[in-house]
């Protein structure tokens, strides 16, 4: 019986899903839903996925909104080199040294990295936490590792570990 | 009371039921089974003697079974005089053979086997002579040719028994299958295959126009089997089969059968200048180098069966001449050479059997081993060579006077009596050498065996046969007399000439020219004797080696064939996919040519910028594909996935949203299978030409290709085009439309139509699926990798050395820090994953989906996580059983269709209906959802199945240590 | 739109009939899934084109067959992608035994 | 007025992302690199899924969305695969 | 041909501005996805269709329906969840691989494995 | 309509291997016997059916009521959902699948089913697939049918794997893959210009097309007759055929021995019923291609059995004369020749399957075996559960006579195939030569060739099967004869014995042919049966909102 609520925030995230796939909030509809997220949250389960441990929500809804401005900033910036003739510009890897070391909260950052124009995830080694990424527009390397620490790295460390 | 019919019949069956009956006797049972063929065929004889009184007066006996009436073929048993003559000499004579084969057959010779066979050859033969149905005749006359081929090859350890049986049976049975369509063009013309009828019809025969085709086809048979010339060469070596089948098969019955289907159709066929020429020339000249090869033998056997040829064509010529006296004068020589050939044959096996050998020029001075036997050769010889008081004196007269008489002035009419007299001077000669180089002359002393005389009861059958030669010599009339008149009248009805069977008509010229042979005959062989011994074979006619030539040209039939099989055939793929392509497109392009190419009235929707942009990018991914799919594989598959995506795109914008969604999960279900593929297969560098660029050859192949693959686009392009010109006109959609909601409570027409109007097409498919899921999991258990692709990827190995080369790193680490992000997106996705799919199989009904749909989507969600988490850490977790979800899944839509049996309505009828459940409302209730569940089940084992088939590859252990060496070296190479 | 079709199933056919006369199994098999994709489509276009009209029956159970593209062919395609499917992953699996056994992935087992 | 409005601005955005999903494919044809197509596979997806949502609001249907829903949720299965082919020579280990 | 929703005047302005501004932004992906020169540079541009083009054509078609349909219609906000979710593990993959590969044949693009370069 | 259980009986041989393989998927491989049985029970319930059903058939022909038995699944009308027809050809198709089923079931018991897992499974569902293309009424349904017996007939002939039969397999599976795409094209335009896919239906609207729609029709026709001529062998698109059956295992290629006949029997039952008959436009549409397309065949088929070095190639050309003569006839003929053409048709599968069956335990004295050869596991997971085919070869039945009855059962077939008596060929050779010669008032120039070819590929077999008959069997060899089991002995026997059956009730068997022949010529008589059979329940069925 426990492998049907081993994962109540998935689950949820399921229900909310069917709902919005069927665009439809007849009680038959939410009967079927809450059937739907319980048989798929059951599915998770025979897959023994470890369950996300998130300590502190107000520290996501930070970073979503960090994530949010920024997205929205670098693609700005990014269509406009796309679309600029000019080739003045330089991109470069970089490396930093990375404390995080919970998967989710990991694949949150690698997520956040890459979804947003202008920086890639390109390769973690767990052993060290050395992260090597991708900078579209490099002005300043340590600007951007900065960034990526103090912004991102922080809150998930915040939110996720104890 | 049995009746004549009933006789008859018992006498046909018997033989049948004989050989039946011998061919389960135990391999040592000698005695029984020769004392069984013995009393079968003396039980027949008796029957068919009982008979002779019917038949006598002119009258006939027939009976009729139905068999086949629509086609006119019909049993029919007709036995008239003629028939009753060759019936005698078949039965007679086999009865005779049966007790020589008793004793001429080795003890530790499976007999049984032998007799089998024996008596079926003599009841096909029974069957043939006694045929009242042409067709019938044609079934028994192959049935001669099989059995005389078993019987030819009964020594089948030895070489030659089985070559020669084979040049007999190929031979005989050409023979056979040109008389057969004879016989059916005769039947055409008359309309008939009863005998009464055709017999009735002659002159409509001879005048018909496809009298010559009938004519040269009933021809060909009949000289194959008689060993005419140019197809006589089968019969010297089907002397390889024992002694007792030759003197059956070459004296009363095989080769008589050509001559008894000569005489039957005698009186439709011959008369005519076609005939005369045809039947007398091939006679005349299959008599003249039968006995001239005759001469040259120095096999006792051979000689025997090149002067078997030669008679055979004396009797052939007198047919030929197409005189009813003619006529008489063949069937009279035929019962002569058939009891004087029978005991010389056998005799010539006692010679054989008692000394070991066949050859004159080893035999001498035999008489004084076997008097007895040397007595009857003698006498048989005698009748053979045509001397006065034996049977074939009398035979031969009436030959030579039928040769004197004036016909047409022709070369072949003057020639005749010349030619005649000297080919008999030539049996005068070979008989006398037979005799007087085997019996007399000092004794031979280098024999393999002590020669002595034969036991009485090998002796026996010769014995009577003689005593016929002597008594039909010395009384014809009072002998043979009744019953040749018998025979001949059966034919010739009021056309009977006069005959007169006397021995001596006084001093005519027959019997000048007569004994002018016997004198040259003597003379020659006088003169000729020591040369004779010596000879290597026929003057002239040694150069005509029959089975050479046979051999030689079924060999250049062969050889030749291979040549042209590879000419006109191919085993090469691509060749065969051209000529499908070209005939393909040439078949479309047919009714094209006399019609035109015409477009309809429709018309046509106006372009989007966007439906014309993805068609862009569609021809684009298309040709690139295509242009890369030999040196860039990889390249190829991702413009071809490209080039799907465009057909989705498509799909949705022409208002096909399920085929969108279905090709969109299949495209991409595809994509990870060609790549799971891709790792077996070899690398490909480009080729390089000696001279930097393709010859010519290839460039035309590409060309030819090219301009197959522009006239294939071209050609569905303008199909296409012109269907969608043209305006709707009756359709069984707008029944769909109406009475999807209405009456299969389904929204979407689409999956209404595949859960409903044509679930029978959905269960065949998903059928399909399970079947390809089963080939490809049998296939793959046995899947041997290629040399080169057994150890792991470069990739992974180049990896791995990486962290064995670092002492803080594992082996591994590379993929799990690589796969790290990934793996967690995919556990995140699959409860998604299984939801959509949830949502695609529930809501299928009413809105794009449905079952298959669902199960792709869950088999994604599958190979994600294999992908991301590896097989073996998958399969340690999840339950992977693909068969048993297919066969879950088969089950259920097969028991979902049954279900409506039970209410007496047919398989997969569905079941609709609204249900009231408290709190939640009216529910839909369908039995299509049910169907699409099974469908859902089967659609992911099948293509689970086949994605884990392949990918379980790469983790198995091969089994031999030869394997395993094979890996370790080529890990080491690296 | 017609043209656009009609021409998009002639470029997929004509690049996938090169493509199955070309010597190498992985030519064949991509060949054989580009004539698919032309095929299906050309199923599709022996129902005529019709834009935005997608054969679903309105939620109230209204039907005007004339306002709906024909489904007919829809379903026949769909059913023809399930099978090429299959007989792709099937063709795939000989190639691979092929290649393994025959040590070579030329179409007829053997380099020239 | 704002039917007008509305049929430009959608031809407009069929046109732009018409364009945008020829520089995809050219990327797909030209590569150069593997790696190059199968961006631009991924390009072509993303791309095509917009034009589907474009043609959604064009018809107001909402029966375009699936197709759409399993580009997003489905379409990178086959470009994940791709990419771990490029990396491992092998798609499932 | 397609009937074109009849929206209020408001709501279509609304509806065209979201939808050219994200085919705009999806064009500028492309066009950087064709302009520049390296692969490392070649990945981000992509990102502006998945992000930028993605979330713009939602909020429009969010707008739209919601409009048409007269109650809120946000499903398609799946798709820009799943856009998000998916496109990345793409992208990380395929940085790696191009890694890999790059380094094996030393390819200047590419640092290298330890950073002690 | 529907009155108990027997009006399901037309649907039943393509249930119940479905049922049982379904069921066979369930068990795993330890459970060997058990599989056994169920496949056994299920081709002799097969065997049952298709004889009560044939039987069904005769009773009603001969009571003169109409024979043609029409089964709506999903209980949708005619022309709307896929009907399933029985009358008088598919009735006789049924029931010599069901034939060979039991004689391939039977045989593969002494050795093949191990040569690699789930034989069994693919060969019932082969026999599904053959079923329900016999049976369907509906173009499209007869291209899924298809379909599954060509997926099973991959199976089957991939089964045991090795080199050889997997390069075969290789061209197998691509031309057959083309080859349902033609049909796809040709099922695609008929529907485009017909608006149905229902050959009754289709039969009612085609005399109304003509126009430019008319030629699209006709190029559909093309196109579809192309790919049945494939799946028939027809030169030059059959070459695929000899070296594909010559590399299936025995019971695969006895099983074979009628797929080519499905080709020809979808080219008699959609050409006949719609284009045959007398009415202008498509009279003679096709029909001289059909002829020198058949005597082409022959041609091929004569010269590829002369050259054969192996008998089982030797088999494969005798399914391409098979072929031929059944095409050239059918384009010859008007109809006269049909049921002589059926005759043959039996008459031949029969004996060719026979031959497979046969070959191989005459070529097992030969040097021939490494062809038939299982290629040997690899990996150590190969065998687990399943059963090796070391050491269980000294099981079974001993025959001390087995070269005697190799050799009869040999002969007989030789004859059988070449066309002598004393077994059926004869009489189908003798039917079939009888009708085209019978045909008009002269005889056509093609028409003396197809009858010429007919005699000498006749010949031609013979001369192949007894070189190789007789080097195989009376050439003495230093070898013991291996042990005959009788499992093995039994299905040909059978088979040699329905071909006897064959021949002495050539009589009633000929008339059954003929009405055969007639009633597929009977247009009217199929529509009317098609088009009017009426659903099991009368009342509206549908969403009741109560
Ligand atoms: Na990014
Ligand atoms: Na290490």
């Amino acid at each position: 019986m426990r492998r049907w609520f081993r994962y109540p925030l998935m689950t949820l995230g399921i229900f909310l899903m069917w709902l919005l796939l069927t665009q439809s909030f007849s009680p038959g509809q939410i009967l079927l839903g809450i059937a739907v997220a319980l048989i798929a949250s059951a599915g998770m389960s025979t897959l023994r996925a470890s369950s996300p441990r998130v300590r502190n929500w107000s520290k996501l809804a930070q970073l979503a909104a960090f994530v949010a401005v920024d997205v929205i900033r670098s693609n700005v910036a990014v269509a406009k080199i796309a679309l600029s003739p000019s080739r003045d510009r330089h991109s470069a890897f970089i490396r930093l040294q990375l404390e995080l070391r919970e998967p989710h909260a990991l694949t949150l950052l690698a997520l956040i990295l890459t979804a947003t124009p202008g920086t890639a995830w390109v390769q973690y080694s767990r052993l060290d936490g050395a992260l090597l990424i991708h900078v579209f527009d490099l002005v300043d390397e340590e600007t951007w590792i900065h960034l990526i620490k103090a912004r991102y790295e922080r809150l998930l460390l915040e939110a996720f570990e104890p | 009371m049995v009746t004549r019919e009933g006789i008859l019949w018992l006498a046909l069956v018997l033989p049948f039921f004989g050989s039946l009956g011998a061919s389960f006797l135990p391999v040592k049972a000698r005695n029984s089974a020769a004392m069984l063929a013995g009393l079968i065929a003396l039980a027949a004889l008796a029957l068919i003697v009982s008979l002779y009184p019917a038949v006598a007066d002119g009258a006939v006996v027939k009976s009729r079974v139905e068999w086949l009436p629509s086609l006119g073929l019909n049993l029919l048993l007709r036995l008239d005089g003629m028939s009753w003559l060759f019936a005698l000499m078949i039965l007679g004579i086999g009865l005779l053979v049966v007790l020589y084969a008793r004793y001429y057959m080795s003890p530790n010779d499976p007999v049984p086997r032998f007799f089998s066979f024996l008596l079926a050859f003599m009841g096909s033969m029974l069957g043939l002579v006694v045929s009242g149905n042409l067709v019938q005749l044609a079934f028994f006359w192959e049935l001669t040719s099989l059995f005389s081929f078993l019987l030819i090859g009964y020594w089948h350890h030895n070489e030659s028994a089985r070559s020669s049986a084979r040049m007999a049976l190929i031979v005989t049975a050409a023979g056979g299958l040109c008389l057969l369509l004879g016989i059916l063009l005769i039947g055409k013309i008359v309309g008939s295959y009863d005998l009464d009828i055709v017999l009735a019809a002659a002159e409509g025969i001879k005048t018909s126009r496809y009298y010559v085709p009938a004519l040269i086809l009933i021809l060909l048979g009949a000289f194959t089997k008689s060993a005419q010339f140019p197809f006589h060469f089968w019969l010297p070596h089907a002397m390889a089969a024992p002694t007792p089948v030759s003197a059956y098969l070459h004296s009363a019955t095989m080769v008589k059968a050509g001559i008894f289907v000569l005489i039957r159709f005698w009186p439709v066929l011959a008369g005519t200048e076609l005939w005369y020429l045809i039947v007398g020339t091939v006679g005349l000249i299959t008599f003249v180098i039968g006995a001239w090869a005759a001469v040259f033998q120095q096999d006792l056997k051979s000689l025997l069966a090149y002067s078997t040829i030669s008679h055979l064509g004396i009797i052939t010529l007198l047919l030929g001449l197409g005189t009813p006296l003619g006529l008489v004068a063949a069937v009279f020589h035929t019962v002569n050479h058939a009891t004087f050939k029978a005991s010389l044959f056998m005799a010539a096996g006692i010679i054989d059997h008692e000394t070991g050998t066949r050859d004159l020029r080893r035999l001498s001075g035999l008489f004084r081993y076997m008097p007895y036997t040397g007595t009857l050769a003698m006498v048989a010889a005698a009748a053979m060579a045509g001397v006065p008081l034996l049977n074939g004196f009398l035979s031969k007269e009436m030959f030579l006077a039928e040769a004197l008489e004036f016909r047409d002035g022709s070369l072949l009419d003057t020639l005749l009596p010349f030619v005649a007299t000297a080919a008999l001077a030539l049996s005068v000669l070979y008989s006398l050498r037979f005799i007087h180089q085997a019996f007399f002359g000092a004794p031979a002393t280098d024999l393999p065996k002590q020669p002595h005389e034969a036991p009485f009861w090998m002796r026996l059958p010769i014995e009577v046969l003689v005593l016929i030669c002597l008594v039909v010599g010395v009384v014809p009339a009072y002998t043979i007399g009744p019953v040749l008149d018998a025979a001949v009248r059966a034919v010739l009805h009021e056309n009977t000439p006069y005959y007169s069977l006397a021995t001596w008509h006084g001093f005519t010229r027959p019997l000048l020219l007569s004994l002018l042979a016997l004198a040259g005959g003597t003379v020659a062989y006088l003169l000729l004797r020591t040369k004779l011994n010596s000879a290597g074979g026929a003057p002239v006619i040694r150069y005509f080696k029959g089975r050479r030539m046979f051999e030689t040209v079924l060999a250049s039939v062969i050889g030749a064939s291979r040549r042209l099989e590879e000419m006109v055939g191919t085993r090469r793929l691509q060749s065969q996919l051209r000529i499908l392509v070209a005939i393909a497109a040439f078949a479309a392009l047919l009714p094209f040519i006399p019609a035109g190419y015409a477009i309809g009235s429709e018309r046509i929707t106006p372009v989007q910028p966007g439906f014309a942009a993805i068609w862009v990018v569609g021809a684009l991914c298309a040709i690139g594909s295509a242009w890369q799919a030999k040196y860039h594989r990889l390249a190829a598959l991702i413009l071809m996935a490209g080039a799907g995506l465009v057909c989705c795109l498509s799909f949705v914008w022409l208002s096909a949203p399920d085929l969108a969604l279905t090709q969109l999960l299949v495209e991409t279900v595809t994509t990870v299978l060609l790549l799971l593929g891709l790792r077996w297969m070899p690398k490909r560098e480009p080729q390089q030409w000696r001279r930097g660029r393709a010859p010519r050859s290839v460039l035309f192949r590409r060309g030819t290709d090219l301009a197959l693959a522009i006239a294939a686009g071209a050609g569905m392009a303008l199909l296409s085009f012109a269907m969608m010109t043209f305006p709707i006109g009756h359709t069984i959609s707008r029944y769909l439309v109406e009475h999807a909601y209405a009456e299969a409570g389904g929204r979407n027409v689409v999956n209404v139509i595949l859960v409903d109007f044509r679930a029978f097409d959905t269960f065949g498919e998903i059928t399909v699926l399970a079947i390809v899921g089963l080939t490809v999991y049998a296939l793959l258990r046995r899947f041997r990798p290629a040399r080169e692709s057994v150890r792991t990827p470069e990739q992974q190995r180049i990896q791995n050395a990486f962290d064995d080369s670092r002492s803080e790193r594992d082996r591994g680490d590379t993929l799990t820090d690589y796969l790290l992000v990934p793996r967690v997106v995919m556990e995140w996705l699959f409860p998604a994953f299984v939801a959509f799919s949830l949502y695609l199989l529930i809501r299928g009904h009413d809105l794009p989906g449905g079952g298959f749909a669902a199960g792709i989507t869950m088999a994604i969600a599958l190979v994600l996580q294999y992908m991301a988490a590896g097989t073996r850490s998958v399969e340690e977790r999840l339950r992977v059983k693909p068969l048993s979800w297919m066969g879950a899944g088969l089950l259920l839509t097969l028991f979902t269709g049954l279900g409506a049996t039970l209410f007496d309505s047919p398989f997969l009828t569905t079941w609709f209906r609204y249900a009231d459940v408290p709190l939640i409302g009216k529910v839909p209730l369908a039995s299509a959802l049910l169907f699409d569940l099974g469908v859902f089940l089967l659609v992911i084992g099948a293509t689970a199945l086949v994605l884990i088939a392949i990918a379980h590859q790469s983790i198995r252990t091969p089994l031999r240590r030869r394997d395993m060496e094979l890996i370790s070296r080529s890990e080491g190479e690296v | 739109m017609e043209v656009v079709l009609a021409l998009g199933i002639g470029v997929l056919t004509a690049s996938g009939v090169w493509l199955i006369l070309r010597p190498r199994t992985f030519q064949l098999v991509l060949g054989l899934s580009l004539l698919s994709y032309a095929v299906n489509l050309f199923i599709y276009a022996m129902g005529r084109l019709r834009v935005d009209a997608p054969p679903i029956v309105g939620a109230d159970g209204t039907v005007d067959p004339a306002a709906l593209t024909d489904p007919l062919p829809q379903a026949l395609v769909l059913t023809a992608i399930v099978i090429s499917f299959a007989m792709t992953a099937l063709l795939l699996v000989v190639i691979l035994a092929s290649r393994g056994l025959t040590g070579t992935d030329h179409v007829d087992g053997d380099d020239e | 007025m704002s039917t007008l409005l509305l049929t430009w601005a959608f031809l407009l955005a069929q046109g732009l992302l018409g364009i945008a999903l020829l520089c995809a494919a050219y990327r797909v044809v030209a590569g150069p690199r593997a790696q190059d197509r199968v961006l631009g596979l991924d390009s072509l997806y993303v791309t095509g899924m917009l034009m589907l949502l474009v043609l959604g609001m064009q018809s107001g249907r909402t029966i375009y969305f699936e197709a759409a829903f399993v580009i997003a949720l489905t379409g990178f299965a086959g470009t994940v695969a791709l990419a771990k082919f490029l990396m491992r020579g092998e798609v499932i280990e | 041909m397609i009937a074109t929703p009849d929206l209020p005047l408001w709501a279509a302005i609304v509806v065209a501005v979201l939808t050219i501004s994200g085919a705009i932004v999806t064009l500028a992906g492309a066009i950087g996805l064709v302009r520049f020169d390296t692969f490392y540079d070649r990945l981000h541009p992509p990102t502006l269709g998945s992000s930028g083009g993605t979330i713009l054509l939602v909020l429009a078609s969010i707008v739209c329906f919601s409009v048409l349909r007269t109650r809120i219609s946000v499903h398609e906000i799946l798709i820009a969840l799943f856009v998000t979710l998916t496109t990345p593990v793409t992208f990380i993959l395929l940085a790696r691989a191009s890694l890999y590969r790059d380094r094996i044949e030393g390819s200047p693009d590419a640092p290298s494995i330890d950073g002690e370069d | 309509m529907m009155n108990g259980w027997a009006s399901h009986l037309i649907v039943a041989p393509v249930l119940l291997p479905l049922l049982a393989s379904a069921t066979m998927l369930l068990l795993n491989e330890r459970q060997h016997r058990t599989k056994n049985a169920i496949a056994m029970v299920t081709v002799l319930a097969l065997l049952a059916v298709a004889i009560s059903l044939i039987v069904e058939t005769i009773d009603l022909g001969f009571s003169g009521g109409s024979t043609t038995r029409v089964y709506l699944v999903g209980d949708w009308t005619a022309p709307f959902g896929i009907v399933l027809v029985a009358d008088w050809l598919s009735t006789l198709m049924l029931l010599l699948t069901s034939i060979l089923g039991v004689a391939a079931l039977i045989y593969s018991h002494a050795r093949w089913d191990r040569a690699g897992p789930r034989f069994q499974t693919l060969l019932l569902l082969q026999l599904m697939g053959l079923n329900g293309a016999f049976l369907t009424g509906d173009l499209f349904n007869l291209f899924v049918f298809f379909e599954i017996l060509l997926a099973a007939s991959y199976g089957l002939l991939l089964h045991g794997s090795g080199a050889q039969r997997v390069k075969a397999g290789l061209h197998y599976v691509a031309i057959n893959v083309a080859t349902s795409l033609l049909f796809l094209i040709g099922v695609a335009l008929i529907y485009g210009v017909a608006g149905t896919l229902n050959m009754a239906d289709l039969a009612t609207i085609i005399p109304g097309t003509s126009g430019a729609e008319l030629t699209l029709l006709q190029s559909g026709f093309a196109v579809l007759g192309i790919a049945f001529l494939i799946k028939a062998g027809m030169w030059p698109v059959g070459f695929w055929l000899p070296r594909t059956y010559a590399a299936a295992v025995p019971p695969s290629a006895a099983l074979f021995a009628i797929l080519s006949k499905v080709g020809v029997y979808a080219l008699l039952r959609v050409y006949l019923l719609l284009f045959g008959g007398d009415w202008g436009w498509t009279g003679n549409f096709g029909e001289e291609w059909l002829l020198y397309g058949g005597i082409a065949t022959i041609i091929y088929g004569t010269v590829g059995i002369l050259a054969a070095r192996t008998l089982s190639r030797v088999a494969g050309y005798c399914v391409i004369i098979s072929s031929g003569t059944l095409l050239g006839a059918i384009g010859a003929g008007e109809g006269a020749v049909i049921g002589g053409v059926l005759f043959y048709l039996v008459s031949s599968t029969l004996g060719i399957s026979a031959f497979y069956l046969l070959l191989e335990l005459v070529e097992r004295r030969g040097s021939e075996a490494s062809v038939r050869a299982v290629v040997e596991p690899v990996f150590e997971d190969e065998y687990t559960g399943a059963r090796s085919l070391a050491g269980e070869d000294e099981v079974g039945v001993v025959i001390p006579a087995s070269i005697a009855i190799l050799g009869g059962g040999f002969v007989f077939c030789a004859l059988l195939l070449a066309g002598l008596p004393p077994l059926s060929g004869f009489i189908a050779k003798f039917a079939l030569i009888q009708g085209l010669l019978d045909l008009r008032d002269g005889i056509a120039p093609a028409i003396w060739v197809l009858v010429a070819m007919l005699i000498v590929s006749g010949m031609a077999t013979l001369i192949a099967t007894t070189r190789a008959g007789i080097d195989l069997i009376w050439t003495p060899s230093e070898r013991q004869p291996p042990p005959l089991r009788l499992a093995e002995a039994f299905p040909v026997g059978l088979l040699l014995l329905v071909c006897l059956g064959l021949m002495v009730f050539a009589g009633p068997v000929m008339l059954y042919m003929d009405r055969a022949g007639s009633s597929i010529q009977d247009r009217q008589g199929y529509i009317t049966s098609v088009l009017g059979a009426e659903r099991a329940s009368k009342e509206e069925r549908g969403p009741r909102e109560r």
